[in-house]
């Protein structure tokens, strides 16, 4: 996989209370199925060592996560090199189980905003409550980054991870980068 | 700017985040159908000053359509439900009346 | 004469000296001044000219309801018209322009205006300038709108930035005087999350300027401590030069925050707009005094008591030395009192009320002022300002009046609570006669998502009068704010008392029985020069409806959108119509309470982030390489590679000659690509497609149409059969949200039982077309995959490797040439581009873009999306009735395409088009029928769809719909051109090149 | 009538103006009437105004449940252009256009019809094939556009960026002879005009029902009492639906929300309107100042006259990348109107299952420019009891037939 690029080569910034950087390849996969199927939930477990998130929650295990996407569909996370091998062998294990995995690593980007200023420059571009008490740590929140679909969660530390589709990725990061480049609002 | 919330994720949806689609409970007619169906299926709406049952798209998160009844000239919100019904289900249906006694049911 | 008091002044820094420049003459304030007051401390009384008759105009209050005092400030890509000085913090070199004045303030060419005044009363312009009609545009009109507005357009591109902010709280209280600071803290108590905004640099509001006492103690004090109390409550969030601007629907609000106004120079963006959901929002917005009407109201040195005072106490500035007070109530005796204490003159207060025996008035009294009740103003003497002002009774015409000597009056007409907010959301108002004001009516409140209220009032903004009651009211309305939140609170209001006032007496026109000569002099609209007569004038002429008499006057119509004039306006209408004024209603309030900028509306989105932009995987190649760009949506493609020297045409050219003779590249990877995997998925596509996949053999290609309800063509694509149950869609560029959305629509809201899944997989892959004869070797330069026509023939895909990377190759065509398309991981994609471009040198490869793309199609006569339809094209016009499976007894558009329209056989059909001289026939050309039809319209019989030059034919060739098109064979026909010429051309198959496929399938 | 002239006002200077008479006069609904018009907005107006001009039909009462011309005709962007696509649109709009340049002499009321020039810009190469395609359309229905680059652009609007990062100005469909007016004025002038042809306008009289007898109308129930008529014509935009229902028919329509809003008034500095339909947004500047703001309707049934505030700001965003001076001007006042959508965007002009009963609506975002033209052929459908040439293809039926008149095919949306 020695030629394989993300979409920006790693761009990065660095604001007054605020620092934007694109992630390194990361493996997703996208598992559509019946989320209450014993099956899926065993493999799922099985393939990535986590318990099935509920409605909009993730859970992570080591380096491989699962998120909830919706009522139907999962997101994935294992390393880049392991997507195509996990599409595979969910393929495998789910013979005759009714569901859809594909390897979406490729169609994704990735961003890391850290610094306290983190939840301001969402919140100064995505309709959502940033609030601590209203999004923490094990919630993937889908919503819209200014002008595009999005996904983020926040970790411990307080580093946000956003993912957006890979065409837009100069956009994201523009945006993210103009949010990031104002000082603190001291509101969050 | 309307907050609906989708019932399949559970989030409080600002408007931006959905995509609205037109009235819901519509019945498809298709080949075989009389001229007067067919065209009532694609253009003849509901268009009431009050109480009305629409389709949004949960389009910048979870991808599902759901439904809504809403009130028109006052944008209340009597509540969203799932896509696959074919009538507003019994509770909704309350709820509108315990807000709008003189209700008088889908047209 | 205005000028700066020895001392006073709790705003400003008397030791901190700030110079700006007004009209380029040099001045001096102080740090803590508005520009308002430092232009009356430097002795400016004329600040602007009014729209219509350019009479002389000075300051008139102390906020946002100024009417007069719009400046032209900054410079260049700071320059900003219609500035408040009234809300605009002075700060070292500031420059501000008075606006409408020509060629100078003291001397207004213009003002000429005002002989004709007479000439001019509400809409004479609707009963003129009427004839001869080319006059209207070109002589009546350039002078009427030269004349109106006065704000300079600015010249340069802005050179701030702005930013918005999501907020999400459970109580918005706008407004940081007494009123919301004590709403915020009994809220704040609760444990509800409050944001509390103040739209001016400091809070506290009017309370310390009017003297008012909390707690036994100056309301300073209080102030103070307050917000040290809610400074430590990690739950509210205070913000000043935060302006709350609107109200919508569901609890959202904006609040419009000023960073750098004050300071231009500093970091970071220029304003921010909040978009903030609040469960429960509390106005605590105030009052604003009402002007009185009499004859030369607006002269400058007339000015509103309340501002008389707020310049003395907050900024130690002095209107005039000598103020004559008029009122109609008590509140005006507090600046007789303060300008006293002040040690300036007040000669007289002029009271319309018969008695008068308050506290107040005794006070004023006691220090010796003359205090004349049931007395008027019959007019002001003076010609750019305050000279005196002749004295009259109230009632009556007013007669020949005795004369005041005075340099500034202070007019007071009771006070109006700021209902905007409450208004923007539907919320109804109710009028007082007490205090001869409309103020909310709790009863008719704006509701929210749940049909609940969502908006309540406190202080004045309720009809609150004194200290005590904003107190109590205020809390009051936190407290029940924050139990609609849903918190535990309960109402405990800071000890304060009413001051003992005698009721005020609504007076409308001063003298009450003055005669026109007077009311044509009495200013309702200051800006808009609309007087009390106009307002008579739209009455009597049947504008009765206040939105009429509004629009026939424009009356409240300008910036300061009717702060001060609406209630006297209506109150004059509601006079002449012989009506009540709740009868006659007010005229709706809208957003912005304030304007508000529109660099902040749009916030970040400029320049390169104005909209998303699609990038492919290839983009900097492109970038690198020439690429003339062509937007498709959201996607850039380059629409042709210019190499130095090139032209555009030139370019296309040679890139469709390089292709069809040896080697092209495109880059494909904006084509849709959709994932349908389930039991159900072959029944599924079935129906979306006008043709049969269900019958596709796995690793197999099929091209599709799909249309819509209405049985329009929508959109196109092969599709891919994977395995049994599993198919790859490809879209059109730019349709694969819109087609995955139909798909989910269908599978959500119609067929929810059927087993499918879809998945848009379009970024996964970049895509690479390879076409050309050389296209088979030049993949077995790369090696890895048997890429033979046995191995992978036409319309057939198969997986591998390409140097090492995996791919999926399809043998598809767009081209008419051996052609292949090769999916690969995007990260991946730019490395093998790169690769076949090294392999593909040898045969003189080249990039080629959307236009060559487009002319190598139409060379084939493959259709276009949105060339060849255009959303009113059904398939059976295109001649792709091959494409319409007969054995389906169902698709989607299926029985839109058997109704009468539909069927008729003189549909406009696709057929191919020549010029006879070889020339390109103009696009979207029409085809010219017989004569005209009834409506004087030439009748036409097609339309051409596509034409382009060919290169490889040499020759104009064109794709149309024509009427009975495909049996007109060889027909001779003509084009419209838009010079009104023709053009002719033959009916010809639109198969241009390669008519049996024979180099495409090799 | 007292005719109005500059003389006039000179002489009414003289006595201080207290010599004019109501514009038009107010009295309470007679017991009969040949033709009652429901709704006194621009449309029913006009209605009325044509069908005495053109018919002598003078027995006519026009109901309005508010104010005069307080529907759309009060709230919108007073756009005024005829550059459409499908011969049925380019037609009537052209009619209307053409009425609209000797309005203010027709009825003696200046409606300040200024044909300063509509520019839509092309800014992808699609909208550029679409409006060429629109110029070769005009130039054989009698429209007068051009198709111009954008040099000429820049010529005409001075202030437009026509080299922006996103979207490059690659040209425009130029119609000279496009233009604005006072949109109040318009309503006025005609309400006048009818008064005087003794018509009686009453306003807040709302129809509360439609009285028929065998499938024929025989009067209006209202909240001024029972009024029998001939014929009846419902005009009233966002609301036909509603009364559509009460004659006992439905519509093929939707009410949504369209916003409009303006800038604080500055000095001339654009002398033409301009649309931009990709990047959605269009503006122009009044004769008092103000830029003259609109964009894209909500997607979703609303009867508020509120609208989303994300479209505010979609418009604003696309005008001040287009017109970057604007950036520091500011908004002034926002408002929305009410607009009636049709299944194919287009029309309805006229008859309906009830007898002696015509509708006009579905004009969506199109309502102003078309006035005079709609109450022309409104006028001859109620007269004649038949379409003319002008409203012939607007009828109810094409939308069984699936005969539809859609504009949005070219590049351009309507506005």
């Amino acid at each position: 996989m020695s030629d394989a690029m993300t979409a920006l080569n790693g761009a990065s910034m660095q604001g007054p209370v605020a620092a934007v950087r694109e992630a390194a390849l990361q493996g997703m996969v996208l598992l559509r199925g019946d989320l209450a199927d014993e099956t899926l939930a065993a493999v799922v477990k099985d393939l990535t060592g986590c318990d099935l998130p509920g409605q909009r929650e993730m859970v992570q295990a080591g380096n491989t996560a699962v998120a909830w996407m919706s009522p139907d569909e999962l997101l994935l996370l294992v390393p880049y090199e392991e997507a195509g091998t996990t599409v595979a062998s969910l393929s495998q294990a789910l013979e005759g189980v009714y569901h859809l995995a594909v390897d979406v690593s490729d169609a994704r980007a990735l961003f890391r905003i850290s610094g306290e200023g983190a939840r301001e420059v969402l919140a100064r571009l995505c309709p959502v409550d940033l609030s601590p008490a209203a999004f923490g740590p094990g919630e993937m929140r889908r919503s819209r980054l200014a002008q595009v679909p999005a996904a983020f969660w926040i970790d411990e530390t307080g580093t946000i991870s956003l993912v957006c589709f890979r065409s837009v990725a100069g956009y994201a990061f523009g945006a993210l980068s103009a949010a990031a480049e104002s000082g603190p609002v001291n509101f969050l | 700017m309307l907050i609906l919330q989708c019932p399949y994720c559970g989030i409080q949806c600002d408007e931006t985040e959905l995509a609205p689609g037109g009235q819901a409970h519509l019945k498809r007619h298709g080949p075989g159908s009389s001229d007067e169906d067919f065209e009532a299926y694609l253009f003849d709406r509901d268009n009431p000053m009050g109480v009305h049952f629409e389709r949004w798209r949960h389009a910048n998160g979870c991808g599902k359509w759901f439904l809504a009844a809403r009130c028109t000239t006052t944008l209340e919100v009597f509540g969203t439900y799932s896509a696959q019904t074919t009538e507003p289900p019994a509770e909704i249906a309350d709820r509108i009346r315990a807000r709008r006694p003189n209700w008088e049911g889908r047209t | 004469m205005s000028h700066r008091l020895p001392q006073g002044g709790r705003l400003v820094n008397r030791d901190a000296p700030v110079g700006f420049t007004f009209d380029s003459k040099r001045m001096q304030g102080l740090e803590g001044d508005t520009l308002a007051s430092a232009l009356l401390a430097n002795g400016q009384g004329i600040v602007n000219r009014s729209y219509k008759y350019h009479r002389p105009r000075g300051i008139l209050a102390s906020g946002p309801e100024e009417p007069n005092a719009l400046v032209g400030l900054g410079q260049g890509k700071r320059f900003e018209p219609d500035q408040r000085a009234t809300t605009t913090e002075l700060f070292d070199g500031l420059s501000a322009m008075s606006q409408n004045a020509w060629p100078s303030l003291g001397f207004d060419a213009m003002a000429v205006n005002q002989w004709f005044a007479s000439m001019m009363p509400a809409g004479f312009y609707y009963k003129t300038f009427i004839w001869p009609r080319s006059f209207w545009m070109h002589i009546y009109e350039p002078v009427i709108r030269e004349a109106a507005a006065s704000g300079l357009p600015p010249k340069e591109e802005d050179c701030d930035t702005y930013e918005h902010f999501h907020a999400f709280v459970d109580l918005l209280i706008v407004g940081g005087g007494i009123a919301g600071l004590q709403a915020a803290l009994t809220a704040g108590k609760s444990g509800a999350t409050v944001m509390l905004v103040e739209q001016a640099a400091h809070w506290g509001g009017r309370a310390p300027v009017d003297g008012a006492e909390i707690e036994g103690q100056p309301a300073e004090v209080w102030i103070n401590e307050t917000l040290q109390t809610l400074g430590t409550m990690k739950n509210v969030r205070l913000r000043t030069r935060c302006m709350g601007a609107g109200v919508y629907d569901h609890g959202y609000a904006l609040a419009y925050e000023r960073l750098t106004d004050h300071a231009p120079e500093a970091e970071g963006p220029r304003h921010r707009l909040w978009k903030i959901r609040a469960r429960q929002i509390v106005t605590a917005t105030g009052a604003i005094e009402r002007p009185l009407s009499f004859a030369g109201n607006d002269l400058p040195g007339v000015m509103l008591a309340s501002a008389v005072r707020d310049y003395v106490v907050n900024f130690g500035v002095a209107p005039g030395h000598r103020t004559v007070i008029v009122t109609n109530n008590d509140d005006a005796y507090r600046t007789a009192l303060t300008l006293i204490d002040a040690g300036l003159e007040v000669p007289v207060v002029i009271d319309v009320r018969d008695r008068v025996n308050s506290p107040l008035a005794r006070e004023v009294s006691r220090r010796g002022v003359a205090v004349e009740t049931g007395a008027a103003v019959m007019k002001v003497k003076g010609k750019k300002g305050v000279e005196g002002v002749m004295l009259c009774r109230a009632n009556g015409t007013g007669g020949a009046g005795a004369p005041v000597e005075c340099d500034s009056v202070a007019m007071s007409g009771g006070w109006s609570p700021v209902v905007h907010l409450w208004s923007h959301c539907g919320g109804k108002l109710t009028w007082s006669d007490e205090n001869a004001h409309f103020h909310p009516d709790p009863n008719r409140a704006p509701t929210g998502a749940e049909g609940e209220v969502f908006v309540r009032t406190a202080g004045i903004a309720s009809g609150a009068m004194g200290t005590g009651s904003v107190l109590q009211d205020a809390s009051a309305a936190g407290a029940a704010a924050a139990r609609a939140a849903g918190f535990t609170a309960k109402s405990a209001a800071a000890r304060a008392a009413d001051a003992e006032e005698a009721p005020m007496k609504p007076v409308w026109v001063m003298p009450e029985q003055a005669l026109p000569e007077l009311r044509s002099k009495m200013f309702l609209d200051f800006q808009n020069d609309v007087k009390v007569s106009d307002v008579q004038l739209a009455a009597q002429e049947g504008y009765e409806s206040v939105e009429l008499t509004k629009r026939y006057t424009t009356l409240g119509m300008a910036n300061d959108q009717g702060k001060l004039s609406n209630i006297n306006g209506l109150a004059i209408l509601a006079g002449s119509l012989g009506a009540e004024i709740p009868q006659v209603g007010t005229t709706t309030f809208r957003p912005p309470y304030q304007p508000i900028s529109f660099g902040s509306i749009a916030g970040e989105a400029r320049g390169e982030i104005f909209q998303p932009l699609r990038r492919t995987p290839m983009h900097e190649w492109h970038e690198a390489n020439g690429a003339y760009w062509e937007p498709v949506g959201h996607w850039r493609r380059p629409y042709c590679y210019q190499q130095p020297g090139e032209t555009i045409e030139q370019a296309v050219q040679r890139e469709v000659r390089t292709t069809r003779a040896s080697l092209g590249l495109l880059d494909a990877s904006t084509l849709g690509k959709l994932v349908v995997k389930g039991p159900d998925a072959g029944r599924f596509l079935d129906m979306l497609y006008t043709n049969k996949m269900s019958t596709l053999k796995p690793g197999r290609c099929r091209y599709g149409l799909m249309c819509n309800e209405n049985g329009f063509l929508s959109d196109d694509g092969v599709v891919a059969r994977i395995d049994e149950d599993t198919f790859l869609c490809h879209t059109t560029s730019g349709g694969a949200d819109r087609i995955h959305g139909w798909m989910e629509d269908w599978l959500q809201c119609e067929w929810w039982d059927w087993k499918v899944y879809v998945a848009n997989v379009t970024e996964q892959c970049g895509q690479i077309a390879v076409v050309g004869p050389n296209a088979r070797k030049v993949l077995e330069r790369l090696g890895g995959m048997d890429v033979s026509r046995q191995a992978l023939p036409f319309m057939g895909w198969a997986d591998g490797e390409l140097a090492g990377t995996p791919v999926r190759i399809y043998r598809i065509s767009f081209s008419g040439e051996l052609s292949y398309e090769i999916a690969v991981p995007a990260g991946r994609a730019r490395a093998l581009w790169d690769k076949l471009f090294a392999a593909g040198v040898e045969f003189g490869a080249t990039a080629y873009g959307t236009e060559a793309l487009h002319i190598m199609r139409a060379e084939k006569g493959f259709i276009m999306i949105g060339d060849e339809t255009d959303g009113t094209v059904i398939p059976q016009d295109l001649g792709l009735d091959w494409a319409i499976s007969k054995k389906k007894d169902d698709y989607l558009g299926k029985r839109a395409q058997q109704r009468s329209f539909m069927t008729s056989p003189d549909r406009w059909k696709l057929v191919g088009l020549e010029t006879l001289d070889g020339s390109v026939l103009p696009d979207g050309a029409y085809a010219l029928g017989e004569g005209d039809n009834a409506n004087g319209q030439r009748n036409t019989i097609g339309r051409v769809t596509s034409s382009y030059h060919s290169p490889t034919l040499g020759r104009g060739i064109a794709m149309g719909l024509v009427k009975h098109g495909p049996d007109r064979m060889g027909e001779v026909i003509r084009f419209g051109k838009t010079d009104g010429g023709t053009i002719e051309a033959k009916i010809v198959s639109p198969v241009f090149y390669d008519p049996d496929g024979e180099k495409q399938d090799v | 009538m007292r005719r109005y002239s500059a003389f006039a006002i000179a002489r009414e200077a003289l006595r201080h103006h207290t010599g004019w008479n109501r514009a038009w006069r107010s009295r309470d609904p007679k017991k009969h009437y040949k033709v009652i018009v429901i709704g006194a907005g621009g449309h029913g107006l006009a209605t009325a105004y044509y069908l005495g001009k053109n018919y002598g039909i003078r027995d006519i009462a026009v109901l309005e449940k508010g104010w005069l011309g307080g529907g759309n005709t009060g709230r919108n962007t007073t756009i005024i252009r005829s550059n459409y696509l499908q011969d049925p649109s380019a037609a009537i709009y052209e009619k209307s256009r053409s009425l609209y340049e000797t309005f203010s002499q027709d009825v003696n009321y200046n409606a300040m019809f200024s044909p300063r020039g509509v520019l839509m810009l092309a800014q992808t190469h699609h909208e550029v094939r679409g409006y060429q395609r629109t110029a070769h359309a005009n130039a054989l229905q009698g429209v007068e556009t051009e198709f111009v680059g954008p040099e000429r652009v820049k010529e005409i609007v001075p202030i437009i960026n026509i080299d922006g990062p996103r979207y490059p100005v690659l040209g425009a469909l130029w119609q000279p002879r496009g233009g604005t007016a006072r949109h109040d004025a318009v309503a006025w002038g005609y309400a006048r005009a009818c008064s005087g042809m003794g018509m009686d306008i009453i306003q807040k009289c709302e129809v509360t029902g439609v009285r028929s007898d065998g499938g024929t109308v025989t009067g209006v129930t209202t909240t001024k009492g029972d009024i029998a008529c001939d014929k009846l014509a419902i005009v009233v935009a966002g609301h036909s639906g509603h009364l559509a229902g009460m004659a006992g028919f439905r519509l093929p329509i939707e009410s949504v929300a369209l916003q409009a809003l303006v800038s604080e008034p500055i000095k001339p500095c654009m002398d033409c309107v301009v649309m931009a339909n990709t990047v959605h947004g269009y503006m122009s500047q009044s004769d008092k100042g103000e830029m003259v703001i609109g964009g894209g309707a909500d997607g979703y049934n609303n009867y508020t006259q509120r609208g989303s505030f994300h479209h505010v700001e979609e418009t604003v965003r696309a005008l001040v990348e287009t017109f970057p001076m604007i950036s520091r001007l500011k908004m002034m006042r926002q408002w929305g109107g009410i607009v009636d959508m049709t299944g194919d965007r287009s029309p309805i002009i006229s008859k309906t299952p009830l007898g002696n009963t015509f509708i006009n609506c579905g004009w969506g975002t199109g309502g102003f420019k078309s006035i005079p033209g709609s109450g022309w052929a409104m006028a001859e459908l109620v007269a004649k009891g038949e379409p003319g040439p002008l409203a012939a293809e607007f009828g109810l039926d094409r939308f069984r037939e699936g005969r539809f008149i859609d504009e949005s095919v070219a590049a351009g949306v309507a506005h």
